[in-house]
């Protein structure tokens, strides 16, 4: 049995820590002598881009390091017990009572074919209860992770709960044995912003109750900033900053992290204010051989000494550290981009609307039942506009786009224009001409583009079929679209699988440029990518509209990405839209009960607290909705029976701005700039 | 669940409607007719002539075809023309013979084969994976004929201690039945095991990687508790489905093994049935398989969906 | 068309990514040839083909030679595989017999797997009636049983060695389509099929030119798979008469042939053709397994 | 010595000027005594007394039959025996059955009038005795008193003259129309007295005892009142009674306690006929002791069989054999020389010493195989690849020819076509071969329609048969139904005509001779080989009678003790 743990032994402490993994034969370097301490109590946040060996540094934790991976050199201690030293059957009491992990996608993580209660009775039978006993203290956990009704719950089986109920689920597993150290890895990444955040509040809430060490791992820093006393970030393998989350988010002293901090849209960034800043290159590949500072080949401040010596850890005051040469000069890291806003065309657009539809309507059938995924929806889109779309999932966004594209058939009488033609429901039944002109920019791109042609392939192919240009014509066009969205021409050879995310998408993009569009459907086009890649397309995008006046439809969960190329936003909820005006006024009172609802769920990454509205069940199902206002179960600012009884039309509250409530904008921006909302009574 | 089973035998009836308008239009390829085959080449036409008419084997193929579906709808084949018996009855025999030999070889291969192919993915890359895998693999490819004349030549002719033919002496008793059907249905067993044992080895292989696995060992489940209650579960869905494809070869695919070893089944029967163009015997005869086929599949699919709650509940909300 | 200064946000590529490719190709190719089954699996092979190339050079009788008066003679120093019934040298037509399953079998199985992969592509591409009433066909031709469409078959085409590549390549094809077509429900949902709707790409280049490349793995796959149970399917019609014809000395006919002798103590002429199929089944699931092992990762 | 002459002298006086010739012909030696035997029993003389004069004359009767290894002990009555034979094709009814499983099952519970034994004799047992009038047209035959069948009804004449006239009635679809074809019509079979039965003949035929003997195994006799479920009951007169039949699997009998000849009352008391679907299985079987009696096997099927130390052969020299038609109608082989010189490429001694074990006489290419006692004696054709590549040469094919050669995959078939496409290959003839299921070689068997009767080279299977008359007419005359060679010569139609009218032996024999000289010159078809017919027995049974034609009578089958 290793030492008795100190008093005040850390929850967790790496040692330098090194982690290889063999691939293809050979040994790959993955965590670079990552050193950290969590103390007891104390929430630890570990933030980093994809590839940086953050999951790998949870998994390390708890020596669950997949077949071919190794613990090269360095310590690990938890809970004070040196977990390299332990035997199989102490490791397994360790996870079993000491350390426990909640996972990234919470539905895959709960096994299909067991119902709920057993899954959680079996973590209390681990430690000894009874059959009946684990069950009670099941439900009673259940009960504390604020699940409505837990015996039903037990009885059911993870595929019928939503994401957010699961991950509650597994957050009621991990603290039921009352663990020193809880490890969360991404807990709400797959999430909607709203159930993001009501799942974070559980977090913190259960903290105070279960007083457990925490060691948070995200790739959002306004996560981080919300959630942990303390952070890390993660390059590469290496801690390059480490300190107070305050210190370290308000007096950055490593140039990634300054780079971090000013790609993310936020504060109201819009680009008609400035261009968001990105960071060149790309994330080294995994294990790849990197001399002196890990950061050299990205950094704007490298110099000779980076590329020889690795800097240390430094003590930089106040407990921050930084792990550069030059960090008293971080903060002084030359813009990449110039900060030029982007200066918009759509301003000097005759307004008159490029693609419309009206009373737009979309029935699925499935098993016999009628969903209404799209209801009476009416919506303009003007020259050069970008009109942003937001919503919670299964709100009908895709939907949407899926049949302006003639990829879905609409229903009967609806009604799809573009310069004032009808567009044919099906894609087919459409000439050149109108499939040239609505285009799509997927969220995925390795999904996006045929894995197995090349880039240059996969363009002209596009070019071919949309503009009909051949041979040496064809041939120019490809390098200036190439060039138009700066994917370097070397490249052009090469196969999708060879290329990093946001290369892939600047592919994506080319081809939907291909035939000219005069409207281009971005379907979340920057939730697959990485922070510091997302801001460069987002640059990308705003200057090719700037420069070909191409309309966007901008469909995104990220309301500070959709608040930044936005000029008009569109808030659908159930298929109905419920509000559309001008994106400020839209992101500022008065708003809908649902937007406020939703802005109020969006965490800042400056921190600063804003009145948390939380949003009562779960989303009614399109098979059934609710009679009046659809919003009217959730709504925290239930007016009484005219919600239930009569639907809103969405009328002009404001020059430019409608709705679809029965208040009036004067009503709500005085109950909005007062009042919290509070609900008197559940809607029946 | 009752929609999805109706919806299932529909499209099962329109196969077996399907297999027999295919097998109709296939015996028309076959050479002589009913009567040629039983009085055999040198018998005076007239006489053949005489008993097509006898056996209304002169009838158009149209007409005895629609016979043939009248009848089968009213549950009469109608007669074998051959052995002028109903069809149901030298089928039943038949039937019944091939059952048994396929019961003997399923009670033996599967349990083996799921358990080799468990054990296999549990160990997978060592040795004992690769010596299941490839071992089985090559069992299954090599053809059954192959094994049944080196079981014969080993077990019945040099070590003599089994029988060399599959037919147990009449009114003898269960075990000596057993004991006569053990070569034949070990022939099967070694082509069926690789078939079976990949499925189950890529299933659990499949369960061993997902993220609940990793769940129940990160929450310090010994690996015998989570192979037991969260791996198996899951793995052996795809193996069911395997199986029932199976349940085709074992009951309709097995002339050669029965040939060998002059065991009446109903391969034997259809091929008999096939030679003599014994039309009402051939077309009922393979109807048996195909039902058989479709019942497995089905049943299979009703296994799955009711292991895999997932699928079950889709159906039912 | 001047677009903003290219060359300042342009970072130089790290390493020509291009050569990625080649690389991991190498690995594949160096794991392919350290993994022993993969080898052994080939050795033999190897020699199965030399033998059905050079055949009778190799062999020191003239493998069609009756000589009745010596027949079933056992294995001696002039005939080490002693002779069959009719006199011949068993391990001269043992060497030659290699020809006609190496050339029918592959044949067929090429033939199946083209059939399958189109019908699974269509099937899996179109969903909705087309993929209903193929698949009803695709389960009939799965339920007869393989023999008895062998038979009906070859009375129709007579028996020849292009007879039994059409029979096993029908016999083949659903089940290919059927594995194609599950590959194919799983690609079509893949945006790039949306994107190439997108540009009017017509039904059958989406699906030859777009999905089938990227269902090139199960395919293959299930070649070599199918190329194993080819091998078995041959030798069966051959021992039901219906197969490769006499006088070719294929191995399913000799077994035929000679497996009644056995019980007279005359076990060479079944032996040898007997082991020549399993050892020649075996050697390809070797290299089946071997390259499955090396492009899995 | 002088009692047996006193006999022969009295024998002498009462028989016919035909049975006073034979009787020389015996003492000349010129005919075995078998052949003596059997040629005055026909003519309606005894068979004891025929014994008797034929023991006087000395010759032995052994030289037909060869058992090895030789019996040892007599059988103990009681116990099973179990008989092995091919599982018939079809129905078990009397009318239609046509192979080998099927007439050896009839043969258990049925009889005949007549028995034709293995030594092609006609023995006497449903019919006491018969004569025949105006020269073979009408024939009498005495049916036997005190029989009954096995569902104690009595056998009366009514029943033996309905049994014929449903054999001969054209709309039965009986398989016996093939022999009564223009012998005896519907309604010619008539009960004259409570004892007779008269045949009114359409011509006058001499083996007419023959086609109502077990040699037409359709012939058994059936109660009047029979309706045509036969396999209910296996109703017959016979020395074994239906136990049960197990429909495609095998049928058992019990002894028939009253069967009206005391010296056949069955020495086992049970008998168990089990049916196999094909050779290897049967001779497993027989190996593996589940049988104690193979019917018939053949050497390519039974090699196995022949070396067994527990396991004894009966052979029985038979004039069963394959015809290889060489179609004289196309080319190449229009000219006979090209036909002969095939027949001289045929090594012969290797098809009998090697592929069937010396289990075989020698063809001489003509029906007439040495078991006839009418076949000439002939210069026995040798392979000679000189003179037949003269004659190919002669007939401007010294380059030689590619034919394609058609049969199916039956017994030793495919080894016969595969050893001929060798032979021939010395003079540079090529055989392709196709060998398909016997449903596909015979097709429709019609011309026109059947790869059998249409080929240019074809191999068939033709059974054993007590007399060439059938192999003589349908493959060779010129409106022959299987002349697959197309074969149309008028001198040899009508010497068959002659030869088939003859009823005495000279004239037989030089009507033999002269179309045994006529068919070695054209050649139309190769006879290479006459194989025995091979049954096989274990060891410990004993009294085994069986009939080239395929007959086998356990009656007096026991185990050794």
């Amino acid at each position: 049995m290793s030492a008795a743990p100190a008093a005040t032994a850390h929850a967790l402490e790496l040692d330098a820590l090194e982690v290889a993994y063999r691939v293809r034969g050979q040994w790959r370097r993955v965590l670079r002598g990552v050193s950290l301490q969590i103390a007891e109590g104390e929430s630890y946040g570990l933030v980093g881009e994809s590839g940086c060996g953050k999951s790998t540094a949870a998994f390390a934790a708890l020596r669950y390091l997949p077949r071919n991976g190794r613990v090269s050199s360095g310590g690990i201690r938890v809970a004070g017990e040196d977990l390299l030293a332990m035997s199989d059957a102490d490791v397994r009491r360790l996870r079993a009572t000491k350390v426990s992990m909640v996972y990234q996608n919470p539905t895959s993580a709960l096994n299909p074919a067991i119902r709920i209660g057993e899954q959680v009775a079996e973590v209390f039978t681990i430690q000894g209860s009874s059959e009946d006993e684990a069950g009670d203290r099941a439900r009673e956990m259940l009960e504390k992770v604020q699940i409505s009704d837990p015996a039903g719950v037990m009885r059911r089986y993870p595929h019928q709960l939503s994401g957010g109920m699961n991950q509650r689920v597994i957050i009621a597993m991990a603290l039921a044995k009352d663990p020193a150290l809880l490890i969360l890895d991404e807990p709400t990444t797959g999430l909607d912003a709203t159930v993001e955040s009501e799942v974070l509040d559980l977090v913190a809430a259960m903290r105070k109750e279960f007083s457990s060490s925490v060691l948070f791992i995200s790739h959002s820093l306004e996560v981080i900033a919300r959630m942990c006393d303390r952070v890390g970030v993660l390059y590469a393998g290496r801690v390059v900053e480490e300190g107070p989350v305050g210190e370290v988010f308000d007096n950055p002293r490593h140039p990634y992290a300054v780079g971090l901090l000013r790609c993310i849209p936020r504060g109201g960034a819009r680009k008609d204010k400035g261009r968001l800043d990105t960071i060149p290159g790309f994330l080294p590949g995994l294990g790849a051989e990197l001399a002196g500072c890990v950061f050299a080949d990205r950094c704007g401040l490298v110099q000779d000494i980076c590329r020889e010596k690795e800097p240390d850890l430094l003590d930089v005051g106040n407990d921050h550290t930084s792990r550069c040469h030059f960090h008293e000069k971080a903060q002084s890291l030359p813009r990449v981009e110039s900060p030029a806003p982007v200066k918009s065309e759509a301003a000097d657009g005759d307004g008159t609307p490029i693609l419309l539809t009206r009373n737009m309507r979309k029935t699925f059938h499935q098993d016999g039942h009628d969903v209404r995924a799209v209801e009476d929806l009416t919506l303009e889109l003007g020259e050069g506009e970008t009109l942003g779309l937001v919503g919670e999932s299964g709100s009908g966004k895709t939907t949407l786009a899926r049949l302006l594209l003639g990829l879905t058939e609409p229903d009967e009488g609806s009604i799809v224009e573009l310069d004032g033609r009808q567009l044919a429901g099906k894609i087919s039944k459409r000439d050149r001409e109108q499939v040239r002109a609505v285009q799509i920019v997927f969220q995925n791109p390795d999904a996006a583009l045929n894995r197995r042609f090349s880039i240059h392939r996969i363009i002209a192919r596009a070019l071919t079929m949309l503009v009909g240009t051949k041979g040496t014509a064809m041939e120019s066009r490809l390098q200036d679209l190439a060039h138009s969205v700066r994917f370097d021409v070397r490249l052009i050879r090469q196969r999708p699988a060879q290329l990093s995310g946001g290369l892939k998408q600047r592919v994506a993009i080319a081809r939907a440029f291909a035939g000219e569009p005069r409207v281009v459907v971005c379907d979340e086009p920057t939730s697959a990518l990485d922070v510091s890649v997302q801001a460069a397309i987002l640059n990308l995008l705003a200057e090719l509209q700037a420069e070909k006046g191409t309309a966007y439809l901008f469909i995104s969960h990220d309301l500070g990405v959709v608040r930044y190329l936005s000029d008009r936003i569109a808030v659908l909820y159930l298929g109905r839209l419920m509000e559309l005006g001008d994106a400020e006024t839209v992101f500022g009172p008065p708003q809908h009960p649902y937007t406020e609802a939703l802005l109020s769920a969006v965490p800042q990454a400056d921190g600063k607290p804003r009145p948390r509205i939380r949003l009562e069940g779960e989303i009614p199902s399109h098979a059934d909705p609710p009679s009046g206002c659809v919003f009217h179960t959730r709504c925290p600012r239930y007016i009484g029976d005219i919600c239930r009884d009569e639907e809103p039309e969405l009328k002009e509250v404001e020059p430019g701005h409608h709705w679809r409530c029965h208040y009036s904008a004067e009503e709500l921006r005085e109950l909005q700039q007062t009042a919290p909302p509070q609900r008197e009574e559940s809607a029946p | 669940m009752a929609g999805f089973i109706g919806k299932r035998l529909v499209l099962s009836l329109i196969t077996l409607l399907l297999l027999s308008i295919i097998v109709f239009v296939g015996s028309q390829v076959l050479p002589g007719d009913v009567g040629r085959n039983i009085l055999g080449p040198f018998a005076d036409q007239q006489a053949v002539d005489a008993l097509n008419e006898q056996l209304g084997a002169n009838e158009s193929l149209i007409s005895q075809y629609l016979d043939w579906i009248g009848g089968v709808l009213t549950l009469d084949m109608g007669d074998s023309l051959a052995f002028r018996r109903p069809v149901q009855e030298v089928l039943g025999d038949a039937l019944v013979n091939s059952a048994k030999l396929a019961l003997l070889a399923f009670i033996i291969v599967v349990p083996l084969s799921i358990a080799g192919g468990v054990y296999a993915a549990l160990r997978e890359g060592s040795t004992r994976d690769r010596l299941i895998s490839l071992g089985g693999l090559s069992a299954t490819a090599v053809p059954d004929f192959v094994w049944a004349v080196l079981l014969i030549l080993v077990f019945s002719l040099v070590l003599g201690i089994l029988p060399a033919t599959a037919t147990a002496p009449p009114e003898s008793g269960f075990f000596t039945q057993v004991e006569y059907l053990i070569l034949p249905a070990f022939c099967l067993v070694f082509v069926l095991f690789g078939y079976i044992a990949r499925m189950a080895r890529a299933g659990t292989i499949e369960a061993l990687d997902a993220d609940y696995t990793r769940t129940a060992v990160i929450k310090g489940l010994p690996q015998r508790t989570v192979v037991r209650r969260h791996v198996l579960r899951n793995s052996l869905l795809p193996t069911i489905a395997v199986i029932a494809t199976q349940c085709g070869y074992l009951i309709g695919g097995l002339l050669v093994i029965e040939t060998i070893f002059n065991y009446q089944g109903i391969g034997q029967s259809l091929f008999r049935a096939a030679q003599e163009k014994d039309f009402p015997l051939l077309q009922s005869g393979v109807m048996i398989v195909g039902i058989v086929y479709l019942v497995a599949t089905l049943l299979a699919d009703i296994a799955y969906s009711v292991l895999n709650p997932r699928v079950r509940l889709a159906q039912e909300s | 068309m001047s677009t903003a200064s290219v060359d300042t946000g342009l970072p130089a590529p790290a390493a020509p990514a291009g050569d990625a490719e080649r690389a991991a190709q190498r690995e594949r190719f160096a794991l392919l040839r350290s993994s022993k089954t993969f080898l052994v699996g080939a050795g033999i092979l190897g020699i199965f083909v030399i033998c059905a190339i050079f055949g009778e050079a190799l062999a020191p009788d003239d493998p069609y030679a009756t000589n009745p008066l010596n027949d079933l003679a056992a294995p001696s120093s002039d005939h080490w595989f002693g002779t069959d019934r009719v006199g011949r040298d068993v391990f001269s037509r043992v060497i030659v017999g290699a020809r006609d399953i190496l050339v029918v079998a592959p044949a067929a199985t090429l033939l199946g797997t083209v059939i399958g992969t189109a019908l699974g592509l269509i099937t899996g591409y179109y969903r909705g009636a087309v993929d209903d009433v193929v698949s009803r066909v695709i389960d009939a031709f799965l339920a007869i049983p393989v023999v008895i469409l062998g038979i009906l078959a070859i009375t129709a085409l007579g028996p020849s060695n292009l007879t039994v590549i059409i029979v096993i390549g029908v016999v083949f094809a659903p089940v290919i389509a059927r594995t194609v077509r599950a590959a194919v429900l799983q690609e079509r949902e893949m945006e790039y099929v949306a994107a190439a709707q997108l540009r009017n790409e017509k039904a059958p280049y989406v699906m030859f030119a777009e999905i089938l490349p990227n269902v090139m793995g199960p395919v293959m796959v299930e070649f070599t798979v199918r190329l194993g149970y080819a091998v078995f399917t041959v030798a069966t019609l051959s021992f039901l008469g219906f197969g490769i014809q006499p006088p070719a000395p294929d191995w399913g006919v000799q077994v035929y042939e000679h497996y009644g002798l056995i019980s007279g103590g005359y076990w060479w002429p079944v032996l040898f053709p007997a082991l020549a199929i399993g050892i020649l089944v075996i050697a390809v699931n070797m290299i089946a397994d071997g390259i499955a092992k090396a492009f899995e990762r | 010595m002088d009692e047996t002459q006193r006999r022969v002298d009295e024998l002498r006086r009462r028989s016919s000027e035909v049975e006073n010739h034979l009787i020389d012909e015996l003492r000349a030696g010129k005919i075995g005594r078998r052949e003596f035997i059997r040629r005055g029993a026909i003519a309606g003389t005894s068979i004891p007394l025929l014994g008797l004069v034929a023991s006087a004359c000395g010759v032995s009767r052994e030289e037909l039959e060869r058992v090895d290894p030789p019996q040892t002990g007599a059988p103990q009555p009681g116990g099973t025996i179990r008989a092995g034979v091919l599982a018939p094709s079809g129905a078990l009814d009397p009318l239609t059955v046509t192979d080998q499983g099927g007439l050896a099952v009839l043969g258990q519970s049925g009889e005949y009038l007549v028995w034709s034994d293995k030594e092609l004799k006609p023995v006497p047992r449903l019919a006491e005795s018969w004569e025949s009038t105006e020269a073979g047209q009408v024939w009498r035959f005495k049916i036997r008193q005190g029989v009954s069948f096995h569902d104690g009804a009595p056998l009366t004449p009514e029943d033996v003259a309905a049994t014929f006239n449903r054999l001969a009635d054209p709309d039965a679809g009986s398989n016996a129309l093939s022999v009564f074809g223009g012998v005896l019509s519907k309604g010619n079979a008539k009960a004259v007295d409570d004892t007779t039965v008269e045949f009114q003949l359409d011509a006058p035929n001499g083996n007419f005892p023959y086609l109502v003997s077990s040699d037409n195994y359709n012939a058994i006799v059936l109660p009047a009142s029979y309706d045509g479920d036969w396999e209910k009951t296996f109703i017959g007169t016979g020395p074994w009674r239906l136990e049960q039949f197990r429909p495609g699997s095998g049928v058992s009998y019990v002894r028939n306690e009253d069967y009206w000849d005391p010296d056949r009352r069955t020495v086992a008391d049970r008998n168990d006929f089990r049916f196999y679907s094909n050779e290897q299985a049967q001779v497993f079987g027989l190996q593996g002791n589940e049988v104690d009696v193979l019917l018939q096997f053949s050497v390519s099927g039974g090699k196995a069989l022949l070396t067994d130390p527990d396991i004894r052969t009966i052979e029985l020299q038979a004039s069963a054999h394959r015809q290889i038609h060489l179609r004289n109608d196309v080319e190449p082989f229009k000219d006979k020389r090209v036909r002969q010189a095939m027949a001289l490429l045929v090594n012969r001694r290797a098809l009998v010493d090697g592929l069937l074990d010396t289990k075989s006489d020698f063809g001489n290419d003509s029906p007439f195989a040495p078991v006839f006692q009418s076949t000439a004696d002939i210069a026995q054709r040798e392979q000679d690849v000189r003179t037949a590549k003269e004659l190919l040469a002669a007939a401007g094919k010294e380059d030689g020819f590619r034919v394609q050669l058609n049969t199916w995959n039956g017994f030793e078939m495919p080894d016969l076509a595969q050893l001929l496409q060798q032979d021939v290959r010395q003079a540079g003839i090529t055989l392709d071969l196709t060998i398909t299921d016997a449903g596909t070689y015979y097709g429709e068997a019609t011309f026109g329609e059947s790869p059998w009767l249409d080929s240019t080279m074809g191999i068939t299977e033709y059974g054993h048969r007590g007399v060439p008359n059938v192999l003589l007419g349908a493959p060779l005359l010129s409106k022959g139904t299987w002349n697959g060679a197309h074969f149309k010569n008028e001198r040899y139609d009508s010497l068959v005509a002659d030869y088939v009218a003859a009823v005495d032996l000279d004239v037989q024999r030089a009507r033999a001779r002269q179309i045994q000289e006529l068919l070695l010159d054209e050649s139309p078809i190769l006879f290479t080989y006459f194989y025995y017919y091979l049954t096989g027995t274990k060891n410990d049974v004993a009294d085994v009678d069986v009939t080239a034609m395929g007959h086998i009578d356990l009656a007096r089958t026991g185990r050794v003790a």
